[in-house]
């Protein structure tokens, strides 16, 4: 990794973690709250690609495990891991990678509508199963009866996924970083290990 | 909104180092789930509260601390209940119970920086295999120091655009702020090599 | 007509402007003081982008704490770092941004675009993305996107540190040239030759309140 | 000794330094230009932070394109925006980071910070987080997270201009009594007074290369 790779990540941690500054909506039944956090793994897959994605929310995670109150409505700390959210917020890392890895494969064929799709598939179906099976295993509930109680966050989801589809399409045409760019492919020479 | 969820103390469970807390977290969150006798669980949630006066938490920042899980609890119990027996039920939450509050317990008594110096060093085997222990140390203290300049700088190119007449627009927000932050990342990433980052 | 009435501003508990009384109604009025005087922070009260945190500012009457709207609309602002002005990936399309945003017709917002490109120097540039251009010719690109606007008010914040001679030049004649009344913050103290008014900011106070060389004095007296 | 030989950089097919022959040797140089004519791509060609599309730059004998370690630890770099200079949360934590790159001993490391600190009047600051200094303030953080490190050249790209007149001063001087060689970008006219050579770039060449009035002369000349 070169030291610019290394800046993005923690960039993309930082932007999950400011993300937290909208209030969650506590309207879930299971303790899950509506965020608008999620959004983090999605840019970051999109923007960053797979390795780069998936380990700026590792680093995120990392944060909120040390106590850090960076997740929606100022909590933190390893009691969410072991909450119903666990599952959802270890998800985070799996489909920022999931996103990164399509958008390098799909990288010129991409529209906004394949970019809405990759990112629905990553953000909603398979996070949604990432973070019913958690609640399934801790709960003893049926893995339908956990995927049902998803419900809530449809919607808001849907519109993170068209957000995070927008800007990605945005940064591609004026500031791509998973195509590398003159510059950057100059800078590799010198900071290559 | 960044200050740590830990509470100064000192105490014996304040001194044991982070990593042993850790390890013993995922002990007893194995232990809970192969448990099937609630007078066992009961036991255990028992001597996991004790724990919170042996780290002289004060009762009120430790009822804050686990609030957010409380409700799962209380619903989990209802649900568990009505769809099997009230007995299994009562098991589910009891482990549940005593996860979430040896986890809360861990992170109330350890300093996020000392718990971020153990990860590190966790990593340092992995040296090896191409983890750069400084390269990951830079992406923590990055990443903390990002946090508020990505609030920042939202809040600036905010401003920028009211002063130019538009007042509420999401994504016309979020475009500029994402490709300004890239940006500031590509200058920040030469200002660290330019210190002789890496030796 | 700007008018701050004792205007108190803090962040969290710490006082950078401490209980001001002024009236701004001059064609030119500079601001001056030392680093961290609180000289972005005054110029930011007056457009609204900050409110008092006690005391009112008003822009012809309209406070800015309740008709912040009006008063931007009344009020450009050029700020000190023209990176965070760029909200746009090119620098036409950047340009035309305040104008798409007042909705003014299409072949209306071409013809001010071309316009004020052309005044800047900016045409060449035109097509190249934003973010990838010099200090400054993103300085001369941040101060296009806001004068293309035709503010009644221009408060500018140290717009002229990071251009060459004949761009500073052209800022400068195309300052005093405006109908409008100009702020200009700045540490280019030559740049304030014929400036009617200018503050000293020091210690979250107006030290001084007079034309340029007076006021220069003292703000060399008080920093020294 | 700084040496290029025959250096182009392109962006992409835009070329902006058009085959440059030339060798820094000297204790002050300044180089001064138009607005993107090239001047921080320059700055940036002489440690390494881009390399050359063609020809090559060495660093006492080492190639900025194989040695780049070795030669930005010989050659530091203080950047045109001190924004994104800071890397640490605190003021002596970005002080330090330079010298932690470094291995050094935290004894040493420690009193190193202090000696900087103290010399650029940011012991008041030192616990403040860096990102809330005023503009001024984080220009001369900036400075002294470079210079703590003693490197034997540094490269400035415009580091005076958000600094009111004594931090201005105060730099100035603090750049005359280095011992290092001194590269430095610059508008600011007067500050190359007691300059010993001034390069003028202009439309990817070197225009001028003179004692600095002269240089001055020319490079009014050319972007009038
Ligand atoms: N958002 C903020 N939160 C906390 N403190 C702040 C904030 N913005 C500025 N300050 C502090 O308030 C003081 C005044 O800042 P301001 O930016 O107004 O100074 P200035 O006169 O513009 O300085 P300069 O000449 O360096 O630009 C400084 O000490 C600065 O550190
Ligand atoms: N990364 C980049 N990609 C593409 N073009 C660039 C890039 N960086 C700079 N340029 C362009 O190259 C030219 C030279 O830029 P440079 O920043 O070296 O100018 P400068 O002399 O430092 O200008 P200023 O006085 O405004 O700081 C400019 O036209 C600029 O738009
Ligand atoms: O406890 C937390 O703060 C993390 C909650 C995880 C929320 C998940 S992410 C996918 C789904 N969509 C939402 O809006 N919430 C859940
Ligand atoms: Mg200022
Ligand atoms: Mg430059």
């Amino acid at each position: 990794m070169r030291t610019r790779d290394i800046v993005y990540v923690a960039l993309f941690a930082a932007i999950t973690a400011a993300l937290a500054l909208f209030p969650p909506l506590p309207l879930s039944l299971t303790g899950v709250p509506i965020t608008a956090q999620s959004l983090g793994p999605m840019l970051a897959g999109s923007i960053l690609g797979w390795k780069r994605g998936a380990l700026s929310q590792l680093l995120f995670l990392a944060l909120v495990a040390a106590g850090l109150p960076l997740l929606a409505g100022g909590t933190g700390g390893l009691g969410r891991f072991a909450s119903a959210s666990g599952g959802y917020i270890i998800g985070w890392a799996i489909i920022a990678g999931l996103i990164g890895w399509l958008f390098e494969r799909l990288w010129h064929h991409l529209n906004l509508a394949v970019a809405i799709l990759i990112i629905a598939f990553g953000g909603i179906v398979v996070l949604y199963a990432i973070g019913s099976a958690w609640v399934a295993v801790v709960v003893h509930l049926g893995y339908f009866q956990a995927v049902a109680t998803n419900g809530p966050f449809l919607i808001g989801d849907a519109c993170k996924v068209v957000i995070a589809a927008l800007i990605a399409m945005g940064v591609k045409r004026a500031y791509p970083v998973i195509e590398p760019r003159p510059r950057a492919r100059q800078d590799k020479a010198s900071t290559a290990e | 909104m960044t200050a740590p969820l830990y509470v100064d103390r000192d105490s014996v469970v304040h001194r044991i180092p982070p990593g042993y807390k850790v390890l013993s977290l995922v002990v007893v969150g194995t232990v809970v789930f192969l448990i099937r006798d609630w007078r066992i669980l009961t036991g255990i949630l028992v001597v996991v509260a004790a724990l919170y006066l042996l780290a002289r938490i004060p009762w009120r920042t430790a009822v804050r601390s686990i609030r957010p899980g409380l409700f799962m609890l209380v619903f989990f119990f209802v649900v568990a209940g009505l769809l099997t027996d009230w007995l299994s039920a009562t098991l589910v939450v009891l482990r549940l119970a005593a996860l979430l509050l040896v986890a809360t317990a861990v992170t109330l008594t350890t300093r996020t920086s000392a718990m971020i110096e153990s990860l590190e060093r966790a990593l340092y085997p992995l040296r090896r295999v191409g983890v750069n222990p400084e390269k990951v140390s830079l992406a923590f203290s990055l990443a903390l120091r990002f946090v508020p300049v990505v609030a920042r700088i939202t809040l600036e190119v905010r401003e920028a655009q009211r002063v130019r007449g538009m007042d509420r627009n999401l994504i016309a927000v979020a475009l500029p702020v994402v490709i300004r932050t890239l940006r500031m990342a590509d200058d920040i990433a030469d200002a660290v090599d330019a210190r002789s980052f890496g030796g | 007509m700007i008018a701050l009435e004792h205007v108190t501003l803090a962040y969290g508990d710490r006082v950078v402007l401490d209980d001001l009384t002024v009236t701004l109604a001059e064609k030119r009025v500079g601001v001056i003081g030392a680093n961290g005087s609180g000289k972005s922070t005054f110029a930011r009260l007056l457009n609204g982008l900050l409110l008092p945190t006690e005391g009112t500012v008003t822009v012809d009457g309209l406070d800015t704490r309740r008709s912040g709207r009006e008063v931007r609309r009344k009020v450009g602002f050029v700020f000190q770092n023209p990176d965070n002005q760029i909200v746009q990936p090119t620098v036409e399309e950047d340009v035309a941004f305040g104008l798409k945003n007042l909705r003014l017709p299409k072949a209306e917002i071409a013809a001010k675009v071309d316009e004020v490109l052309r005044r800047y120097s900016l045409e060449k540039l035109r097509t190249r993305q934003a973010h990838l251009l010099s200090g400054g010719e993103k300085q001369l690109l941040a101060l296009a996107g806001v004068l293309v606007m035709r503010p009644q008010y221009v408060v500018l914040d140290e717009p002229t540190t990071l251009l060459d001679w004949p761009n500073r030049r052209k800022l400068m004649d195309a300052l005093t040239a405006l109908e409008e009344t100009v702020v200009l913050v700045t540490h280019d103290l030559e740049t304030l030759a014929e400036f009617e008014r200018v503050l000293v900011i020091h210690e979250g106070r107006i030290a001084a309140d007079a034309p340029p060389s007076e006021a220069i004095d003292a703000y060399l007296k008080a920093v020294s």
